[in-house]
């Protein structure tokens, strides 16, 4: 078990002494904020309105675009090739990879999304619905980059190819933690939706790690 | 104990790399891999560290422990370096202690004569030095079969021969080591193995 | 400055806010600049005397 | 530009005028604030609340000013291969950062009282957020490229193509504001001032600029050293 949180606190200290980790993800969230009411127009009641919708979709895409972090360092110096050779199956390392990159990158912007959501005039009163939300669904939305990360590790612009992978299988994630991020939704509806969530982000735990071991071995023959 | 295959095929992008190609090595003996560049090598040695499968015949490490694969029993030292700059050469090993389970860290720097470096990051260090750092997980972690892949590649003599006390060490203790060079390492390779003739 | 004046909370928040914004800027800068010139003097010391 | 050139005569100049800097940096915060606070009358429109221009006006000023000076340090790193501009340009961008910061937030709580709502995409503020963006954006390269050299290459590269930028941005973002907006009645920087209410606001933007002013020489000096302290390692590490 040790060996699962040495990697965790590795590849957490590499993402905070290299490159700012938390700062370049924010640093895109923001970017794709301040898109939103140059696009639609300053005006604040409609942004009001798509607020929960701009932060989520903001969300994904910057865990999307940093995840080729997670394995392509260490498929390029050879560390995965040792890391298969270890005293625990590779689904576990890649599990704990994807979990690292959670703790560095989707948890941070899903605390930061919601306190940010003043910039889109969202409403004080949903801003905690929509922060539960964000917590329980970037969990899946990094098992399910980890996925996409894997399977593009070894491609040359892997980046274009994992968004096209990636985003269709973010749909129910996103369906989902919106209806769980309305707060004045029908009663039952946002508890439910939670609860969908929570599901989606339990199979995306059990799916993500045998696949992304699956893809990553087909790379290091 | 005993470290055997059979007619092993590699085929790689299409193109057979090598055929029918067996091995067997006993404890204490040092297997030579020689062979042109792209004779498979490397993939020889990747199969037997379980990152590459064989389309045919099979290897085993008869006597090995039964529920550990051949690759968690052993170590691969291939051409890249598995060393991360932001991290320390102290920490970098330290990772890797944690990782493969166990190990003095300041030993296995010491035997490559690293000690004075520990506290750098390691992304100051030269080719060379990364090169020893790589061959410290050797030492660090005791396991009985080393696959090594062109290890003499960027050493000074004095490194070269540190690296020939440590694989004598590992011989004499019951250990088997398959290296892949052309460069003489200190003893007679008990077993050849030339890659050069596979069409 | 009229301290009963409506919204005059935003004033103090604007210059609180910014008095605690430059003093940490000032505070960090000249800590890392003590900090690194001191090493660099106990590295210079440490590489001139005859090891 | 040689004159500046090598280290030891930087700090050398820097050592000695920091001291009287931080000084004149003191006493101009005295006067300005207390001109912001004591003698400036209030508005006869807004109140009490238009003393918040002496904090937000000149943050948004040093934000411009300090993203200049990185563009003109890089120019200089380009054209003269000046190691020293690129510690400038390097050492002064989280300072910039901190301004643009500061006059983001202090506009948001100028906004407050004045549309109701924290945040508004007005021309000026959203510029600003723009800015804001490009110093991220040049802080990251440098984090994001270990080696100094080529880092401090590329960061030239991307400060100038930012500085290229702003007025390109100032220029579509008023005409978008524009489209969107009837002309906004509140002007940020408050109706024309004059008089009590004026030198205040000049007497606190000379105190920021020698506040930056000391701040940056300080930074550069640490940078220096820091340079010096990777080359020590580097030449020990050689050693054996």
């Amino acid at each position: 078990m040790n060996l699962i949180l040495a990697l965790i606190r590795r590849d957490l200290t590499l993402t905070l002494r290299q490159g700012g980790g938390v700062g370049t993800a924010l640093g895109f969230f923001l970017c794709v904020v301040v898109l939103l009411p140059i696009g639609i127009g300053p005006d604040q009641a409609l942004l009001a309105r798509i607020a929960p919708g701009a932060l989520w979709i903001s969300l994904l895409l910057s865990v999307l675009l940093s995840a080729d972090r997670i394995y392509q360092q260490d498929y390029e110096d050879g560390s995965l090739d040792i890391m298969t050779m270890g005293p625990v199956p590779f689904e576990m390392v890649a599990l704990a990879k994807s979990v690292a990159h959670w703790l560095s990158t989707s948890l941070p912007l899903a605390i930061a999304a919601p306190i940010l959501g003043f910039l889109v005039n969202l409403e004080p009163e949903a801003i905690l619905p929509l922060a539960i939300a964000m917590v329980v669904g970037s969990i899946a939305l990094s098992l399910i980059a980890s996925i996409g990360a894997a399977v593009t590790v070894g491609l040359r612009r892997g980046g274009l190819l994992v968004s096209i992978l990636v985003l269709p299988l973010y749909v129910p994630v996103l369906i989902f933690g919106l209806s769980a991020s309305q707060p004045n939704a029908a009663p039952g509806l946002t508890a439910a939706s939670l609860l969908i969530l929570g599901a989606i982000a339990l199979v995306s735990l059990v799916v993500s790690p045998l696949a992304s071991a699956a893809a990553l071995r087909s790379y290091l023959k | 104990m005993e470290l055997s295959a059979q007619d092993l095929t590699c085929e790689r992008g299409g193109r057979i790399v090598f055929r029918s190609v067996s091995l067997s090595l006993k404890p204490g003996q040092l297997m030579q891999l020689t062979g042109p560049n792209g004779s498979g090598k490397s993939s020889l040695l990747r199969l037997i560290a379980g990152l590459n499968e064989s389309q045919t015949g099979s290897v085993t490490l008869a006597g090995g422990s039964e529920d550990l694969s051949i690759g968690q029993q052993a170590h691969y030292v291939a051409h890249q370096e598995p060393v991360k700059g932001a991290l320390s050469v102290f920490e970098n090993l330290a990772f890797w202690r944690d990782f493969l389970g166990g190990g003095d860290v300041d030993e296995a720097l010491e035997a490559f004569n690293l000690s004075r470096l520990s506290s750098y990051p390691a992304g100051l260090l030269s080719a060379g030095q990364k090169r020893r750092l790589a061959l410290a997980r050797l030492v660090l972690v005791p396991r009985v079969l080393w696959l090594l892949d062109e290890p003499t590649v960027g050493l000074d003599t004095a490194s070269l021969a540190r690296l020939v006390g440590v694989m004598a060490a590992q011989l004499d203790q019951g250990g088997m080591i398959i290296a892949a060079t052309h460069v003489p390492l200190g003893r007679e390779p008990d077993v050849r193995l030339d890659l050069g003739g596979a069409p | 400055m009229d301290f009963s004046a409506n919204h005059v909370g935003f004033v103090i928040a604007s210059y609180a806010l910014t008095f605690l914004c430059l003093a940490g800027l000032i505070i960090a800068t000249l800590g890392r600049d003590r900090k690194l010139r001191a090493q660099v003097e106990r590295l210079d010391t440490q590489r001139r005397k005859p090891r | 530009m040689q004159f500046l050139a090598n280290p030891t005569r930087f700090l050398r100049i820097a050592n000695a005028v920091l001291p009287y800097v931080w000084a004149i940096t003191v006493a101009l915060f005295a006067v300005g604030l207390y001109g912001a606070l004591v003698t400036a009358p209030p508005d006869y429109q807004q109140g009490e609340t238009v003393r918040i221009m002496y904090v937000h006006v000149p943050a948004a000023w040093m934000a411009l000013f300090v993203y200049t000076v990185m563009a003109l340090a890089s120019a200089v790193a380009a054209i003269f291969r000046h190691p020293l501009a690129d510690v400038a340009a390097k050492t002064a961008a989280p300072i910039g950062a901190v301004f643009c910061f500061l006059s983001l937030a202090t506009g948001s709580l100028w906004g407050k009282p004045m549309w109701g709502a924290w945040w508004v995409w007005d021309a000026r503020l959203t510029s600003m957020f723009v800015l804001m963006l490009l110093y991220i954006g040049y802080m990251a390269i440098w984090a994001a490229i270990e080696e100094p050299h080529r880092a401090a290459m590329v960061a030239r590269v991307v400060a100038l193509v930012g500085f290229i930028n702003i007025p390109i941005v100032k220029f579509s973002v008023d005409w978008w504001n524009s489209l969107h907006q009837p002309a906004s009645v509140f002007r940020m920087d408050g109706p024309t001032i004059a008089g009590p209410m004026l030198w205040p606001l000049l007497v606190m933007g000379l105190a920021y600029t020698f506040l930056f002013l000391a701040l940056h020489l300080t930074a550069m000096r640490a940078e220096i050293a820091a340079r010096k302290i990777r080359q020590i390692h580097i030449a020990e590490i050689g050693e054996r």
